[in-house]
């Protein structure tokens, strides 16, 4: 439609200089840009924090909803239902969805909501200035000396036990992987999450953090190298044969994988949730795709609304009228 | 006809247990005499529990067409020996007290000046039937059967009930007449002296209806054009989605493609359902919600919001004993004050305060073009009493050349027309901006919706001045919801009296019932109902106009009593 | 001394951006005049934000000790260009605008009527300095230093304040000083003519203390012995438990084993925390939060079960501004209603106002005492200036012979002694029952805790009297807390006035000021100061003393005056 | 100590006959009385819904708390750091947990909270009548004949996932397993889920529901015969050599396990998660212990509290006293 990528940008982030979250919103930038997306047709949503912030410094020309901490999903649901024709978009932040946001978060997953779900990930609460969050890692430091001690909650792990159709896990360091992943996302038919480790410079970034810019550097691994193909049938990524893998998106397009770890099956849970936990044992955060169910009906098909957007039927189709209400009041004589 | 016998002028209450198929016995019984013309109240007392406990239906039966509750019992079918007790001791004098005599009544704590009459109600059926859960739901039809005759009910107005209400079940019906007849002859030939109560056909029901508000509330938002509904199931507010959902389900289906033309969600819970009426309200859909005390404590938050960020949304509060659980299957009016200033920080919320079921439709109907003209949250405040229990109604009605208000909305070729355009603009003076839905136009429209302040522009500011020009605008709006919501109900030409009384929702029936008491006696009262709030000017003029107001409503603390207070600045001293 | 230059007296503000370290310079300014004997208010308004935003730190010195907010700069210290324009139009005519000369300052905008005064902050630093941190840092140095010589400021108490603040770390107040140094030397040597204000040592502060409100409450908890916090960050309350984890670490270990007699949990969110304070209070613990108004919204449903079930809770709510999300890093006292009747239902909660860091401590050390006496929630209502600047105040004090009155509370001994209990039993007519904490006694005292009704003996029942009983009971207490809650305070001997004053929290700042302006000026006011809801005799004696009323508040919808209206029942009308 | 039986028994159920959730009860007084344990030293609570009254029938000499509806946990967890002494016993139900109480339930076990928690699990809303919960199954009917069509939440699946240290599912039909289960579990010294499968006769024992009496006790599958061993050197139960295992408790006893899936180890996450994602595939219902780590530290381990209950420090213990506040004044000017 030959939109610019002006077209896609936001007003000047108030993030601190060096935020994780600045390099993710220029993902989302450049994927839209690329898959040349038409920004009145994509609706952002958030939270509450320095994550959900982001959506005024990306995409200005698109509605957004900065809603309340931890209660994005039901925003997006209920926008969703109004109208199934328009790309949603949601950015959370680990203390969002982790925490306050949990139950929301399950529970989107459990309906297949057809939505990107980007949680920035800093394992901590940058905005309230940098307690730990649910997803710190065991043993992790804080900036100010504190070690958490509890369990750390693996958002992608979690999401493929409950079913998610689409879990991937990157870091807002590696655009080249980010950016290929948001598009797949945004063509998946249903539910996707994308798990970005996201460090906050202010409150994590020291030694001793495991969501620090050097601790991710030092101890990423990733699944497979991941391409998207906008057009079906043009493939032009040339990996070798054998361990490349093509999927078929729901709503147009293709993800070419080469696979790294060889254990791995993206189709398969099991084997997801297993590399996950592997890795864990070993230190190592997987990143990439981690698992694809292409074809789970979405939240629409499952309760069979109708091909129009709900906000776009016109009284005639929604108002029984005068005649059926006599009907009715004689059911109630 | 005998002068002592009381016609068309009784209560009756069914004392069952829960679980054990009563209810259709039941309502049989209070639909036949509806049927004979003749008005009736039929009130359901029942624990929170599935099956076991003490459950009670009281009918009134009232001719002059009185239908609130009225204390004391005139004939007890006490079916349920847990409760025999208290069932014994809530009959009036003179009353009577018809059991199942297949057992023995006790001797003990009986009394003198009520009648007792035994029907062997689960002899006569298992002498008929075989199947033991025939004989445990037919037994109630024998007492139907019995009083049917003992109070000269029209036989064929409940023949014909009961082929209505097993339609398509042949052999059920059967039953049912066999049944009847069972506790007819055996009322017919063992008591011969006359009840003091008996029916006769009357012209009081005309072209009435007799139904829930929750199904009054479903049809209401259906008419609107609600496409979202999102909800928890919580009593007593459960009904109002499963009635939704049938009726959606038989007039909004595409009838090319069979798909919905709505969709019904059940959330995760209260935060997570109004959450979905925002997102979907705010994308255009019209959505409501349905809940009760504890589910607007919940949402509190996330009303807040809507209220800020200037979303219309649309929640039925069925109001229930609180606080915290409290008693979920008893009446009370005693959200008023939580609803109505639900949410930390400046908010007040408009709220509808229905009292019969074609009020609950035209409330919850008028409330979604309230909601998308003010931008706001407002609330269909209705009860237990009203929501659940059955009640005689003028027939819900539906103007078909009527327009829905969806409010300032524009679109893309508004929006390309307009030189300046503030989400938060109040161009026009009401105090309401004109929004536009995602999607809309490519270029124009679009801005980031906060919980945050916001200027005129929808831009994030922190400004002292722009939140004060923001919350003042909020106010400007609710003076224009005075003018645009129900006024309220009077019951007299001119103000007459020094005391006024006001009322609201189920409040009504008695306190009418009562001001014709009064004006009987010679001292007729001013009343008004309360209808919506924020009150208007008739509102202020009645409480000036009086010495004294006198506030009928349910529960402790006087809730509307301060809500007038605050809201109509005028003082009210509770007694 | 020059009559027109005004000593001790005067409001400096500091502009800056956030996140570059320049709160620490600030507080030095401030406590500097502060250990001179002179009485000091310093204010932080700072955005919603970690870095990069303008930010004010505003310092009002007032010999007569005069603490709220004066409107007008005098002197501003403007090192933020973004907020130049801004800074520009606050300062008063006569005034002075500092800025950072390293850069020239925009001919444009320029005002005739102030003083403009350049200093090079970073220049001069940079050429003393070459970690440009250190730079950034100093330059903020470099204007304490600059305006300690241009304020005739104590440079031996200012050289103390930087040992105090920078203790042990010897470098740091080396370089501190150099940076004093060569503010105070540029200052010296450029601005020949003296400033129209200056600083002169005095003894208007006597043992008084500086310090947050935050840090206030933590150390009332921590004296009141409450062992479970449980929490979830928001501003402007999250400080209460950094202070409370700070102190307890300090003074709460056991000293054999070094583990914690305390335990501070981070909740899930705020549905949690409340949660967990009321199973640890209806365990015997003294337990409390701290959170701001969304928290109080997200709570209610939970607020209501405490006041049904009859725990005690302890909840400090740091007010910020709303409703949603709102602004919270601005202050607002909007939260009245939403605490005082937090939950559906019929509920009515105990507030507490105190309105400086002293009343902090005594509030919220008391409210420990008053939740258990009244087995019901009780809120400490501060707000974000209370909470997060620091306020002068009388140094806190603690009773050694003081003894915690932990309630109505059954021992094992007790129990076996009684004959009769239920746990809502009022034995002596205060409303309030014996309660038992789990695990006391083998055979006695054990009962189930609901949110659902129950009778005396905490038996479930749906019973429409019992609820009755019930309710009416917790309406006794109500009044029984009239006369335990802090009353009022008063600040004349006789009402003379035929107005009165109302106001609370830090209201009271600039309503004492104002008061005492008034009295100036001929028309003095009577004046009180609510400490608390319920409101006592006295509140109601006051209010019909006076033929109008005056209530300072900060918010839209005069909520104060509701609560008033409603439950001292006495019309007070808005203007 | 000589406690009978009665000692242990509450009010008379007014759940309705057959109710699943009152096999349990009987489960939980059968196991305290063999126990032993003190009424008084053991807190029960829970939230609300059908389960959530059960309460009322068990351990009428226990003090119980019937809170709001989901929140049970929080509850919980506040009971139990003001007194680490007694024994809680948490219950709730399908809807109460998997629901509006999936944050909470989430966050007790990523605390490793000293808890019983017993899920009495019919896949419905019992109390409000029946409507379908999330663990409802794919393809489950209800009474009202309505087919489920959304993914179930498994949490049994989600407790491993998260980190649980003890989890095991079981059936209200089967009181051979459960008794040893939950003796088990209040051996244990964290979190100990059990989810138990127990069918609501009134809206969900219809054919169709894979809840029902009869689906249930079709499918059903164990991973092991479990035995509870009291003292921890008496061990009766003779399993085959080979088979065999004890698991040491932390606080006293140990199980003794037969396993009955050879590929399975209780010792492993991932092989829990794999043995009930193959059960789930065959439409088989794993019951029986599922995941334990015996030594995962507690909350009040990981928190550090001091040994005494937090409500049972005298005032000197607590208070500091006028001496430091005298420093702490001199420290604010
Ligand atoms: C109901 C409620 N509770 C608390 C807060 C305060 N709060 C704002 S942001 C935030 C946490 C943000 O953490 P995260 O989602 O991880 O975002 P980050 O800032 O780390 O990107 C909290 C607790 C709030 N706004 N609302
Ligand atoms: C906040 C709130 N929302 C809704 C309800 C109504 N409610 C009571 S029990 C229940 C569900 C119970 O389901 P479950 O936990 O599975 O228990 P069951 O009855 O099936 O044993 C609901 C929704 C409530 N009590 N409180
Ligand atoms: S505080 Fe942390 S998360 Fe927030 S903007 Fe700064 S770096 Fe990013
Ligand atoms: S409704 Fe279902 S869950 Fe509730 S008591 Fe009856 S059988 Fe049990
Ligand atoms: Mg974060
Ligand atoms: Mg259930």
């Amino acid at each position: 439609m030959g939109y610019a990528r002006k077209d896609y940008e936001g007003a000047i982030s108030t993030l601190c200089a060096g935020c994780g979250h600045d390099s993710i919103s220029g993902a989302i930038v450049q994927a839209c840009y690329e898959m040349d997306i038409e920004p009145h047709r994509l609706a952002k949503l958030s939270g509450i924090g320095c994550s959900s912030k982001t959506p005024t410094y990306f995409l200005g020309n698109s509605h957004g909803f900065n809603s309340v901490h931890g209660r994005m999903p039901s925003v997006a649901t209920g926008a969703n239902l109004a109208n199934k024709e328009l790309l949603y978009l949601g950015v959370s932040g680990d203390g969002d969805s982790a925490s306050i946001g949990m139950g929301q978060f399950v529970h989107a997953i459990r309906r297949n909501l057809n939505m990107v779900y980007i949680v920035m990930n800093n394992g901590c609460y940058g905005l309230t200035k940098g307690q730990d969050s649910a997803t710190a890692d065991t043993g992790s430091k804080n900036k100010s000396g504190h070690i958490n001690n509890f369990t750390s909650i693996n958002l992608a792990g979690l999401a493929i036990e409950l079913g998610a159709s689409f879990v991937a896990r990157s870091f807002s360091g590696d655009k080249g992987q980010l950016v290929p992943l948001i598009k797949s996302a945004m063509r998946h038919g249903g539910f996707a999450l994308i798990d970005v480790i996201s460090p906050c410079v202010t409150f994590n970034n020291n030694p001793g953090s495991t969501k620090a810019y050097d601790y991710v550097r030092d101890h990423i691994e990733t699944t497979s190298a991941l391409d998207f193909v906008p057009i079906q049938n043009e493939i032009t990524t040339d990996y070798e044969e054998g361990s490349s893998q093509h999927i078929q998106l729901h709503n147009g397009g293709q993800i070419t994988l080469n696979k790294l770890a060889n254990d791995w099956d993206p189709s398969s849970r099991i084997s997801a949730i297993t590399a996950l936990h592997r890795a864990e044992a070993e230190n190592e955060i997987l990143t990439g795709l981690l698992y694809i169910d292409p074809e789970r009906p979405n939240f629409h098909q499952l309760i069979q609304t109708c091909n129009q957007p709900l906000n776009a039927l016109p009284q005639q189709d929604v108002c029984p009228g005068s005649g059926p209400l006599d009907q009715i009041n004689a059911s109630f004589r | 006809m005998n002068p002592s016998i009381s016609t068309n002028d009784f209560v009756i209450r069914f004392a069952n247990v829960n679980g054990t198929g009563s209810a259709s016995a039941n309502t049989l019984f209070a639909k036949t005499i509806f049927r004979m013309g003749i008005p009736v109240t039929p009130k359901n007392i029942f624990p929170s529990n599935i099956q076991g406990l003490p459950t009670w239906y009281e009918v009134r039966v009232s001719e002059k067409g009185y239908l609130g509750r009225r204390a004391g019992v005139d004939i007890m079918v006490a079916v349920n020996p847990q409760s025999h007790t208290q069932d014994t001791a809530s009959v009036l004098p003179g009353g009577c007290f018809i059991y199942d005599s297949s057992k023995p009544l006790p001797e003990t704590g009986r009394r003198t000046d009520i009648r007792y009459m035994g029907i062997p109600m689960t002899l006569l059926c298992m002498e008929h039937f075989s199947d033991p859960r025939k004989v445990q739901l037919l037994k109630n039809i024998v007492y139907v059967g019995a009083l049917a005759q003992l109070l000269c009910m029209d036989m064929e107005v409940l023949r014909e009930s009961v082929r209505l209400q097993f339609k398509g079940k042949d052999k059920l019906i059967e039953s049912n007449f066999t049944a009847i007849e069972l506790g007819a002859n055996y009322a017919r030939d063992h008591f011969k002296e006359p009840l003091a109560f008996c029916l006769k056909a009357a012209d009081q029901v005309k072209d009435k209806i007799i139904v829930d508000g929750n199904t009054a509330c479903a049809l209401g938002a259906l008419y609107a054009g609600a496409t979202v509904a999102a909800w928890y199931p919580i009593t007593p507010s459960t009904s109002i989605m499963g009635a939704f959902e049938k009726y959606a389900n038989k007039h909004r289906k595409d009838p090319e493609t069979g798909l919905n033309r709505f969709a019904i969600v059940q959330a995760e819970d209260e935060l997570a359902s109004i959450g979905m009426v925002i997102g979907a309200a705010w994308n255009g859909a019209r959505a409501f919600t349905s809940t009760s005390g504890p589910g607007v404590s919940l949402m509190s938050e996330f009303i807040g919001l809507a209220y800020f960020a200037e979303i219309p949304v649309v929640l039925i509060n069925v109001q229930r004993g609180g606080p915290s659980t409290g008693m979920p299957t008893r009446t009370q009016q005693s959200d008023i004050l939580s609803s109505a200033y639900a949410s930390h920080g400046d908010t007040r919320h408009v709220l509808l305060f229905p009292n019969t079921p074609k009020e609950c439709f035209e409330h919850t109907a008028d409330a979604f073009d309230l909601a998308e003209r003010l931008q706001t949250p407002v609330f269909v405040m209705t009860d237990l009493d009203l929501g659940m229990n059955d009640h005689m109604s003028e027939p819900f009605e539906w103007d078909d050349s009527r327009v829905y208000d969806r409010g300032k909305v524009l679109s893309a070729e508004e929006l390309d027309q307009m030189a300046d355009w503030g989400r938060y603009l109040d161009v026009d003076g009401d105090g309401i901006g004109f929004r536009t839905i995602p999607g809309t136009h490519p270029t124009k429209g679009s801005y980031f919706t906060r919980g945050t302040s916001h200027d005129e522009y929808a831009r994030y500011t922190e400004s002292g001045d722009a939140y004060i020009r923001n919350v003042d605008r909020l106010m400007v709006k609710w003076d224009t919801a005075k003018s645009l919501v129900p006024k309220p109900e009077f019951y007299q030409e001119t103000n007459q009296s020094e005391v006024g009384i006001i009322f609201f929702g189920t409040s009504s029936y008695s306190a009418l019932e009562a001001c014709d008491l009064l004006a009987a006696d010679g001292l007729p009262v001013d009343a008004m109902r309360l209808r919506a709030c924020p009150f208007n000017q008739d509102v202020q003029d009645f409480i000036d106009a009086h010495k004294s107001i006198l506030i009928i409503e349910q529960n402790r603390d006087a809730q509307m009593r301060s809500l007038l207070t605050n809201e109509a600045c005028t003082l009210i001293r509770r007694n």
